[in-house]
């Protein structure tokens, strides 16, 4: 789960980690009054749960509290990248002489927590750690011990700060780990971590992505989430606790395991056509499970056609079977399916299909090609309908 | 020989009293897995189809002496904890089917886990059958044949299309192993090729690699180093995109690294034969020349 | 530092232990009120840093208010083992059907924390440690993963509670061990940890003892030290940063250096005399320190002698030396002194010291020989003059 | 022989620049130790009497290769954060005289020490001095000379004492040795006996207990089963009452176990002398004919 940047500050700030005084606004007229407050210039942030906002033209400097109206008016409302801005924040603009980079990531390879710090900040830390590598200076923390302070002094003066901002480097550092582990997160990153003129370190930006597995025992946080950001679709069936993401094709997908959803997606590639989405309905199945999913993949527009893959190994294949068929009786729709069961009891479960008036397959390859022909046809059918309109 | 489990397997089952440790325990017993015990807290005294059931793992050590355990408890009641139930009561080979333990509690149990040597498996996986022999795990076991190849897996259903494919071909299994779809696993791939490369049954190994981490390119230059056994590979999620996560809480390029492009050249690079679809890898391990099953099916 | 009752309770509250509610009283009335406001059967429970108040009448059952005032005013300046109570806790009585005892230690041996259960609660564990040790039950706490559930239902079962009861153990013994682990403590105990007529458990009893070492990060606790407890000289060695523990004896001892200081004291003891302190100076010698020591130490109206025993390793014994002298030449007593210098420049020291006009001693035998002698010639000194008056 | 530092300890002083560090420095230099490099953050760059000084221990280590490490830093500071810096950067010796580390800090530090095969001495100890070869630590290094007599104790100036009696007597000691006055601590007295009893030049054992705990018991039965060599205590604190501690830390009689009384009669039936007074320690080494120094005193 991803936060918010005024979020994922507020989460720093709690930690001691200092931050420039910001608030968020849902309109330009809020976002002036914040300016007025705070007597000061501001720099307005679209909130959006996307990288490159600032390359979009969302981040702007506002010397007076006119200009912080006028840059949250062009600001609020704005596209960037399939995200719809609802939300800015206005925050105190800070004078600055350099930018750090300090994160806290899974290192999945090290099977530990690394804390990861750059005197590159201010840029897509991949884009340092792909042209300047020797630029990153890491620490792995022992999973037993956490994070040790004479491992945030080596980075600190690594970065080549003196003394002072090591100690005050190491308090940030302990902090942002901190809040790295009492939030499950699975990575916490300031960029940049700016040195003001007076020396001191402040935290100007600040990403956040939670663990979802430790978010049942973070209640709180999960309340964090901004529903509004979300991709309706793809809210819907996490809170049906199904596995969906949206992509951009017109082939929809419904294929129970993770591994052989993708290798469906793959393999609908392979013959020539575009996924509509990744889906994955999980173990069981249950009609209401299958109706459900259906649901959310005939919601989209650019649907053409739906390829069914199941692999029933200890779920009895009649039993999905009979779950399609209530599914679409309850929901019926124009547009073509084409379904593969493989597993027990498959003979059942593809005459109770071939009932249904849907079209089978043996193979994933045999299924895909299917699904591919019948989208393509689907669609001349659209294109001859709209031609005839 | 086969790997990790066998006939000498005894198994506990921790969380047998949940809906799906009773309906596995069940498949397992049916399969001829020897399931020794079970345990759930409060439930000490029962019993579940012959199976006694213990509050503690420690009386059920005491009472049944299991050498491996498989894990049903659900990870937001237990988390790590029956994983380390287990290993503290020195038992050598843990697997653990649950989904959804929090990737730090991952990061310190694997650590753990390697002081004490023990072996976990998973979580987040289907567990692991040597055909004819034991199934610790949840999957179909009817589909799978005793014979020369070994399987290993991050994925679930998809190893099960790979096993039928190569079933309903003539290969059996020595032993097919899903190894789970989390960030941190107890067993990677280097860890089952490395014991894979030593089994007299195997002949042949099928990896199944997915999106997200580098496990498979670990797994490449170990194959380049070690492993003289011809290996099939297929790798999930050439069509999935960046910075999304696909089901599984591992499977994600994060940063641009992790793409099934890059996997699937290293492994290639490493003299692996690269599958484009899990059919493919049935006419590969054909183009191998290796045994087909000599034994007859297991009784499913 | 040991905590009252009363402070441990509050602790063990915030980790959602179950504790009945209860206040303190510091006069009858008060204690009134609070059984007013309960409107319940009461115990009134002396709050004093030493064990064995129960048998010494410091806890008293009141079924009424007027029942409740009569008990604090009995209660309330007792003496109980040489401490004065000042404090009473006035706390809603529990039917109970068992008592139970848990406590977290350091497990010097085994380098770890243990947790410690045993049915056997509502007596002095030390008892069923040595009566009937196969009543007990523990076990270590892992240092890098810390109390793992497991152990704790493990526990549980060992005691024979029911599966709801072990939940509810865990959720116990788990907050128990969270306030041992965030407090910093050396000992926490719920003895009894009772078991309701419902089934429930609660928290009858709380003793507390915090590490000394770790209070420097817990200002809040350690502001809770209850000054008025503590004996003041005590109090005031402490607050100089003096190691100093108050005895019965005659014989004052000021010496550099915990070992040295015990051996000194066995060394008269030995010699026939009785040690009235134990007191270590630490290192360094300054007379502003020195003259902290002695005056503690001659506030002690039994002390008839005083003994100084210093090593001078890299400290200079003429440095040493002085500060006595110019201690006592701030603080004339009537006290005789003996003092033993050994090290760097011990003859220069002797040589300040006889201008001084103390008894000096080149071994500690000798030493403590002399320092015994010149108590009991003081002390008949005083008796003559007792009997002169 | 001697026991853990000699000519060849190459000593790196954590917390240099401290006023402890600083005097103690040059005592140790002055007596000849070996010292190669301080740290203290923020000050790299600076040196100390000749001594460079670096930010991290991580830059001392690579500048000077150091095998021993002494720390300096306050309890209140960095806890037991260098003893960390100085085992993960490699570092096998570490004495630590800093007092006043948090007792559960130090329960991890142990175990984490124990895993990586570092040697603590201390925390809250006056470190050991091997006479004429190295001084680590921060007794008076004039009361020793080089001798046949190793010596072990909880304690600071007590140790001196008797060390001072022994010298006065004309033995040398091959290695003394402070292990510190915490309830925790990295070396024991059990972990000292096993050097002594294998060092060629160590005749004979001092060991200096005191109440609290169970060190000496443990002690006891391991001189019992594997020392051959005559081993002489003492054991402060017979007048200390239960309950209160005695200046150490872990100097206290608790649930009435870890008194002095109970320590000597388990080093008596393990066949210890035990000395009644510091004194008597002297007068039963003369009685077991041990050698008497060879060499010269040491330079003080």
């Amino acid at each position: 789960m991803n936060l918010h940047e005024y979020q994922g500050k507020e989460i720093l700030r709690s930690y001691q980690i200092p931050v420039p005084r910001g608030e968020v606004a849902t309109t330009p007229g809020e976002a002036r009054a914040i300016a007025e407050r705070y007597g000061a210039t501001v720099v307005v942030k679209a909130q959006v749960l996307t990288g490159g906002r600032g390359k979009a033209g969302g981040v702007k400097l506002a010397r007076t509290p006119a200009e912080a109206e006028a840059a949250a008016e062009r600001i609020l409302g704005m596209d960037i990248k399939g995200h719809l801005v609802r939300k800015v924040l206005v925050t105190e603009a800070a004078e600055i002489t350099q930018e750090l980079y300090l994160g806290a990531v899974i290192d999945r390879a090290g099977r530990a927590v690394t804390m990861m710090t750059s005197p590159a900040g201010g840029i897509d830390i991949e884009e340092v750690a792909a042209k300047t590598p020797e630029r990153i200076y890491r620490v792995a923390v022992n999973p037993f011990l956490g994070l040790l302070d004479y491992q945030t002094r080596e980075l600190g003066f690594e970065l080549g700060l003196d003394g002072r901002q090591v100690r005050e480097f190491t308090r940030i550092a302990q902090g942002l780990y901190r809040a790295f582990a009492e939030s499950d997160a699975s990575l916490v990153e300031i960029n940049p971590l700016a040195i003001g003129r007076d020396g001191g370190l402040v935290a100007l930006d600040a990403k956040v992505v939670l663990d979802d597995n430790g978010l049942f025992r973070h209640v709180q946080l999960d309340a964090r989430r901004d529903l509004e950001a979300e991709n309706p679709a793809e809210r819907q069936a996490r809170e049906l606790g199904l596995s969906y993401v949206k992509l951009d094709g017109t082939i929809g997908c419904l294929v129970n395991g993770a591994g052989l959803a993708m290798a469906t997606m793959d393999v609908v590639k392979l013959s020539g056509g575009e996924p509509a989405n990744f889906l994955d309905i999980g173990g069981g199945a249950r009609a209401d499970r299958v109706a459900a999913a259906l649901r959310i993949i005939l919601a989209d527009q650019n649907v053409r056609a739906v390829l069914v893959n199941i692999f029933g190994g200890i779920t009895r294949c009649d039993e999905v079977a009979r779950g399609i068929v209530t599914a679409l009786q309850e929901m019926p729709t124009g547009v073509p399916f084409v379904v593969r069961l493989v597993g027990v009891n498959e003979a059942e479960g593809r005459e109770i299909l071939s009932q249904a008036n849907l079209i089978t397959a043996t193979t994933m390859r045999e299924a895909a090609e299917k699904v591919v022909d019948a989208a393509r046809r689907q669609a001349t059918l659209a294109g001859a309908r709209r031609g005839a309109a | 020989m086969s790997i990790l489990v066998d006939e000498s397997t005894r198994l506990l089952v921790q969380g047998i009293t949940g809906r799906e440790g009773q309906f596995h325990t069940q498949q397992m017993l049916h399969y001829g897995t020897t399931v020794v015990a079970g345990a759930t807290p409060g439930r000490g005294g029962g019993e579940l189809a012959g199976v006694p059931i213990f509050d503690t793992v420690k009386d059920a050590v005491a009472a049944t002496h299991p050498n491996a355990s498989i894990v049903f408890v659900p990870a937001n009641v237990g988390g790590a904890d029956p994983i380390y139930e287990a290993t503290d009561h020195g038992i050598p080979l843990v697997v653990c089917i649950s989904e959804g333990i929090p990737v730090l509690d991952m990061v310190r149990c694997f650590h753990y886990l390697r002081l004490n040597g023990t072996r976990l498996i998973g979580p987040n996986c289907p567990g692991l059958i040597s055909p004819g022999k034991a199934k610790v795990g949840i999957m179909a076991g009817h589909i799978h044949r005793p014979g020369s190849i070994g399987i290993v897996s991050r994925s679930g259903t998809l190893t099960y299309e790979i096993v039928n494919e190569l079933t309903n071909r003539g290969y059996g299994q020595s032993t097919a192993i899903g190894i789970g779809g989390d960030p941190i696993i107890g067993t990677s791939f280097v860890d089952v090729l490395a014991l894979f490369k030593d089994d007299l049954q195997t002949e042949a190994i099928v990896l199944i690699g997915e999106i997200g981490g580098t496990d498979e390119q670990q797994a490449a230059s170990y194959i380049e180093r070690e492993v003289r056994k011809p290996v099939v590979a297929f790798i999930a999620g050439r069509t999935a995109p960046p910075g999304r996560r696909m089901g599984h809480a591992g499977a994600i390029i994060s940063g641009g690294t992790g793409t099934a492009a890059e996997k699937m050249a290293a492994l290639r690079a490493a003299g692996v034969h690269v599958a484009e679809t899990p059919a493919e890898v049935g006419d590969l391990i054909e183009s191998l020349g290796v045994s087909r099953a000599t034994s007859p099916p297991a009784s499913s």
